[in-house]
């Protein structure tokens, strides 16, 4: 396994409607930057009334040091899968990081410097089940991340998941994973330099 | 089974570097019931190291500390709740809790209801004597409509708790009324209720002359007792009775008697499961 | 970070954590009653004590019963557990002042939400420091620790569990609802890695056992129910033997040992962490979550050239004083930022007496103090 | 708790105990018992007891005692 790649302080943010399975997709992808790769992560997420039905939001830090404040405050990488996450985060996205979007869903996006794929749809039509549109989107993530390894991940998703779901997100992820290859390209050059400047 | 020979028996059962007469007042009948309950323990051969007595807060809960049992003198209300703890910990232990009708009635109500309902396997005497005694003579949600106490001058509007029937309500396994003055039959239900599986309820009418009587005119103790002389009734009598013969009659006897296992019981048979499963597992 | 000992790491939230550490601090009962956010202690333990070797759980009706079970569940040998927030933790201030009367050792987690009342069931806050101190009334003695992430957490649960049997008092722990929220990777100590307490138990025949005996440590030994050592147990002031006493002499001879057996061990519980305080000229003072952002806003103070250091409380009561008077050598100003009106600044003040300038930085609108609004305050000096 | 004939028990009463509450003098089946001028429970007629154990049975602060009046034999 290739040296992993150095980071200070490198925060995302999942966002979007309750039901998506947006908290899942953060703990699962947390476990595996944290055990998997071996990253200090911190995952926080929006609990309560909002939780239920409403928006649902999930964050991760991760860094390869010591992780002192937990919240992420300016993004790395936004994934919105709803147009009020979207329009309630984007603010949030440090200058250069990077939006992710459900294309079908945020029909509005607030700059056209962004990463879509009608994650929903896909998930639909090639897994045959709507509920891995979460899997599918931890697959993209993880080739759009530099830092993460496809192997890795997927083997801390299936440790992660209960038996009877794993192939089901297997397929899902190496879905997700491919499309991005095909339509997002290699990782985005912001991220491309260790930030150590 | 040993033969009950009176009080010297419960002198050997009393604590002897504790200070006596005990303070209750004169005529009160909780010392009768601490009796009973000593002949009882005894009579059914159950070790000293094994009883647990839980009391409240009130007249009832100084009972406790007079006797040398494993003794725990809690908070207002909240006995139940200890002894749930130690039954929990230890099944072994005989946990018995005195309490009073203000104690398990009033401020203890949920807990009362919630230890049915649970059917942890306690004992729970509640001492019924119409009033809040210690603190002077208030009215509990045991004092009859009608009688006066020192938050009723002008005569109680509420009615009072049937605790049988609350006992019943909750799902309680064993409930059970008698009194101070049919001691040989507040023993034998005493017994059951300590000897049979699940929540045990016993309430035991115990007259109150300081507090209750004195304004309720009742000239002295010995009136309160021939009052429950003549005013409780066995259940199975009572039952046979038309409507207008019961008038203020107050069955006494056993009411309920489940035999259903208790909390712990249930909980230690699931955890035997969960370990074997595991066992079994780890064995593969 | 990295250890040469292999650990099994998880990524866990901090009341995952709570759980772990219980477990390996020996904690065989849970009583509780749920409320948000501290719930997933008691649903864990619900899956794991019946599974546990020799784990009791049960809920009960409400927070009162929950203190009173765990209470029960200690006199009868037990390292008992519970775990609650805001509103449950006002209920059961009765019951911890029966704990602290009895002597019966016992842990209490608190994660903090904002109040008062049910205020902001989701929402992080610090404004139960001195409710954990003085919330049960009368005179007693208490311990009070918190823990800042996830590891602490852990880490701090078994220290709670400790101090409870190794001074026979409850001992609550105050997290904070984003501490308690957050995941995080930690490492599981290997067995060994702890040194674990367990209360003393009478090495005399029973009939020569005082349950509140004077000793050397001023903590009596502590028989479990049915062990043949039968004595009376009572919330009322008592004597040597347990039993109900109003005598002065007796009273006072209760009172102060109950303090002192606590007081007199400061070194042992009074704990503290120290980043770059050294030569300090500001120091922060900071406990839970917010030290998280003190030290991330220390670090970067530091970066731009002040000298800042955070001195990160894990006990908050008995307080640490000495910790904080050693800074107060070279320390200028002291920064004491917290998700309340003011609680611990108090103590910060009442020790400073004066001689360095202390800044507040209060937050109450159930949002955390971020690590840009304490440098702010870092860098005015 | 067996009746016996008349003559044969021995009734104690210990004063320090006793509250003078009068339960056992009222209800005291023989009229073996009686309040002296201070209050106190004292046994008047102890010849008239029948050993019907009323008295310690219900004497709320155990300070009445009735035995045989002849020694038990004693037991191994």
């Amino acid at each position: 396994m290739k040296q992993p790649m150095e980071l200070q302080r490198f925060e995302i943010r999942f966002s979007g409607l309750g039901g998506q399975g947006i908290i899942t997709l953060g703990k699962v992808m947390g476990a595996g930057l944290a055990l998997g790769h071996g990253y200090n992560v911190t995952q926080t997420q929006s609990y309560g009334p909002e939780a239920r039905g409403g928006s649902s939001r999930c964050d991760l830090v991760v860094s390869s040091g010591r992780i002192s404040f937990p919240k992420a405050e300016s993004l790395d990488l936004l994934v919105a899968l709803s147009q009020e996450a979207c329009n309630a985060y984007y603010p949030y996205l440090k200058p250069g990081g990077v939006l992710v979007i459900e294309s079908d869903i945020v029909k509005q996006p607030p700059t056209n410097h962004y990463l879509g794929l009608p994650f929903t749809q896909l998930a639909k039509d090639k897994v045959g089940i709507v509920q891995a549109m979460n899997t599918v989107v931890l697959g993209a993530l993880t080739h759009l991340l530099p830092f993460t390894v496809q192997r890795v991940m997927r083997k801390s998703m299936e440790e992660t998941l209960p038996a009877k779901i794993r192939a089901v997100n297997v397929k899902a992820f190496n879905l997700g994973h491919r499309e991005a290859k095909k339509h997002f390209g290699e990782s985005p050059e912001v991220w491309g330099v260790a930030p150590e400047e | 089974m040993n033969e009950v020979t009176g009080n010297e028996i419960i002198h050997q059962y009393l604590r002897h570097n504790k200070k006596f007469p005990h303070v209750l007042c004169a005529g009160c009948g909780h010392g009768i019931v601490l009796g009973s309950l000593i002949r009882s323990v005894h009579s059914l051969d159950i070790p000293k190291d094994d009883v647990v007595i839980v009391a409240g807060i009130g007249c009832s809960g100084r009972l406790a500390v007079y006797v040398d049992f494993n003794t725990i003198h809690t908070t207002h209300g909240r006995a139940l709740t200890f002894a749930t703890g130690i039954k929990m910990s230890n099944p072994k232990l005989k946990v018995i809790c005195i309490m009073g009708d203000g104690d398990a009635l009033s401020i203890g109500g949920n807990h009362l209801i919630h230890a049915a309902r649970r059917n942890i396997g306690v004992t729970a005497l509640i001492l019924n004597n119409n009033i809040y005694g210690m603190t002077g003579g208030q009215s509990s949600p045991a004092t009859p409509s009608g009688s006066t106490s020192m938050t009723a001058p002008f005569g109680q509007l509420e009615e009072s708790f049937d605790t049988v029937s609350l006992g019943q309500g909750a799902g309680a396994n064993y409930v059970a009324r008698g009194t101070v003055f049919h001691v040989q039959k507040l023993e034998r239900l005493m017994c059951e209720a300590i000897t049979k599986p699940g929540f045990n309820m016993l309430e035991v009418l115990t007259p109150c002359h300081t507090q209750y009587g004195r304004k309720n005119k009742f000239k002295g103790p010995v009136d309160m007792y021939k009052w429950l002389k003549k005013t409780a009734v066995p259940v199975e009598r009572y039952q046979e009775m038309k409507e207008e013969q019961r008038g203020d009659r107050i069955p006494i006897g056993v009411f309920t008697d489940k035999g259903n296992p208790g909390l712990e019981e249930r909980y230690f048979g699931l955890k035997k499961e969960l370990l074997a499963k595991q066992q079994a597992a780890e064995g593969k | 970070m990295a250890r040469r000992k292999k650990k099994q790491e998880i990524f866990a939230l901090g009341n995952e954590a709570v759980v772990e550490g219980a477990l390996i601090a020996g904690c065989t009962f849970y009583g509780g009653y749920p409320i948000t956010p501290s719930s997933e202690i008691m649903e864990i333990m619900a899956s794991r004590l019946p599974a546990h070797e020799d784990g009791v759980f049960v809920q009960m009706e409400d927070e009162i019963a929950s203190m009173g079970a765990v209470i029960g569940a200690s006199l009868a040998g037990r390292k008992a557990m519970t775990a609650t927030s805001g509103p449950g933790f006002s209920l059961m201030q009765e019951h911890l002042g029966y704990a602290c009367m009895a002597e019966a050792p016992c842990v209490l987690v608190n994660v903090m939400r904002g109040g008062p009342s049910t205020g902001l069931p989701t929402s992080p806050a610090q404004g139960d420091v001195l409710q954990a101190r003085w919330g049960t009334h009368g005179d007693h003695p208490i311990i009070v620790l918190s823990a800042a992430d996830v590891q602490e957490c852990l880490e701090m649960t078994i220290k709670a569990f400790n101090m409870a049997e190794k001074y026979r008092t409850p001992v609550i722990l105050l997290i904070d609802e984003i501490t308690a929220h957050t995941r995080e990777k930690i490492e599981l100590p290997n067995p060994g890695d702890y040194e674990i307490h367990s209360r003393v138990v009478p090495s005399m025949p029973p009939e020569w056992y005082k349950p509140y005996e004077e000793t050397v440590r001023g903590v009596p030994p502590m028989p479990p129910i049915g062990s043949g050592y039968r004595f009376h147990v009572t919330g009322l002031t008592h004597d040597r033997n347990g039993y109900p006493t109003s005598r002065p002499d007796e009273v006072d001879e209760l009172m102060q040992r109950m303090h002192r057996k606590i007081d007199q061990f400061f070194y042992d519980i009074q704990l503290t962490e120290e980043t770059t305080c050294d030569d300090a000229d500001v120091v922060v003072v900071a406990y839970g979550s917010v030290a998280r952002s003190a030290e991330f806003a220390v670090q970067q103070a530091r970066e731009s050239g002040v000298k800042a250091g955070l001195l990160k409380l894990q006990t908050l009561f008995p307080y640490p004083r000495r910790a904080m008077e050693k800074l107060l050598a070279h320390a200028r100003t002291l920064v004491v930022p917290e998700m309340n009106m003011g609680q611990i600044s108090r103590e910060v003040k009442r020790v400073n007496m004066g001689r360095a300038s202390v800044r507040t930085i209060n937050r109450v609108d159930g949002q955390i103090i971020t690590p840009s609004e304490i440098l702010k305050v870092i860098m005015q000096g | 708790m067996a009746k016996k004939k008349k003559g044969q028990s021995k009734v104690t009463v210990y004063p320090d105990w006793c509250k003078g509450c009068g339960v056992c003098v009222s209800f005291c089946p023989a009229k073996v018992l009686e309040l002296d001028e201070t209050g106190k429970c004292h046994v008047a007629r102890e010849d008239d007891c029948i050993h019907c154990g009323f008295c310690e049975l219900h004497c709320p602060d155990f300070a009445i005692v009735v035995t045989d009046k002849k020694p038990k034999d004693e037991q191994a």
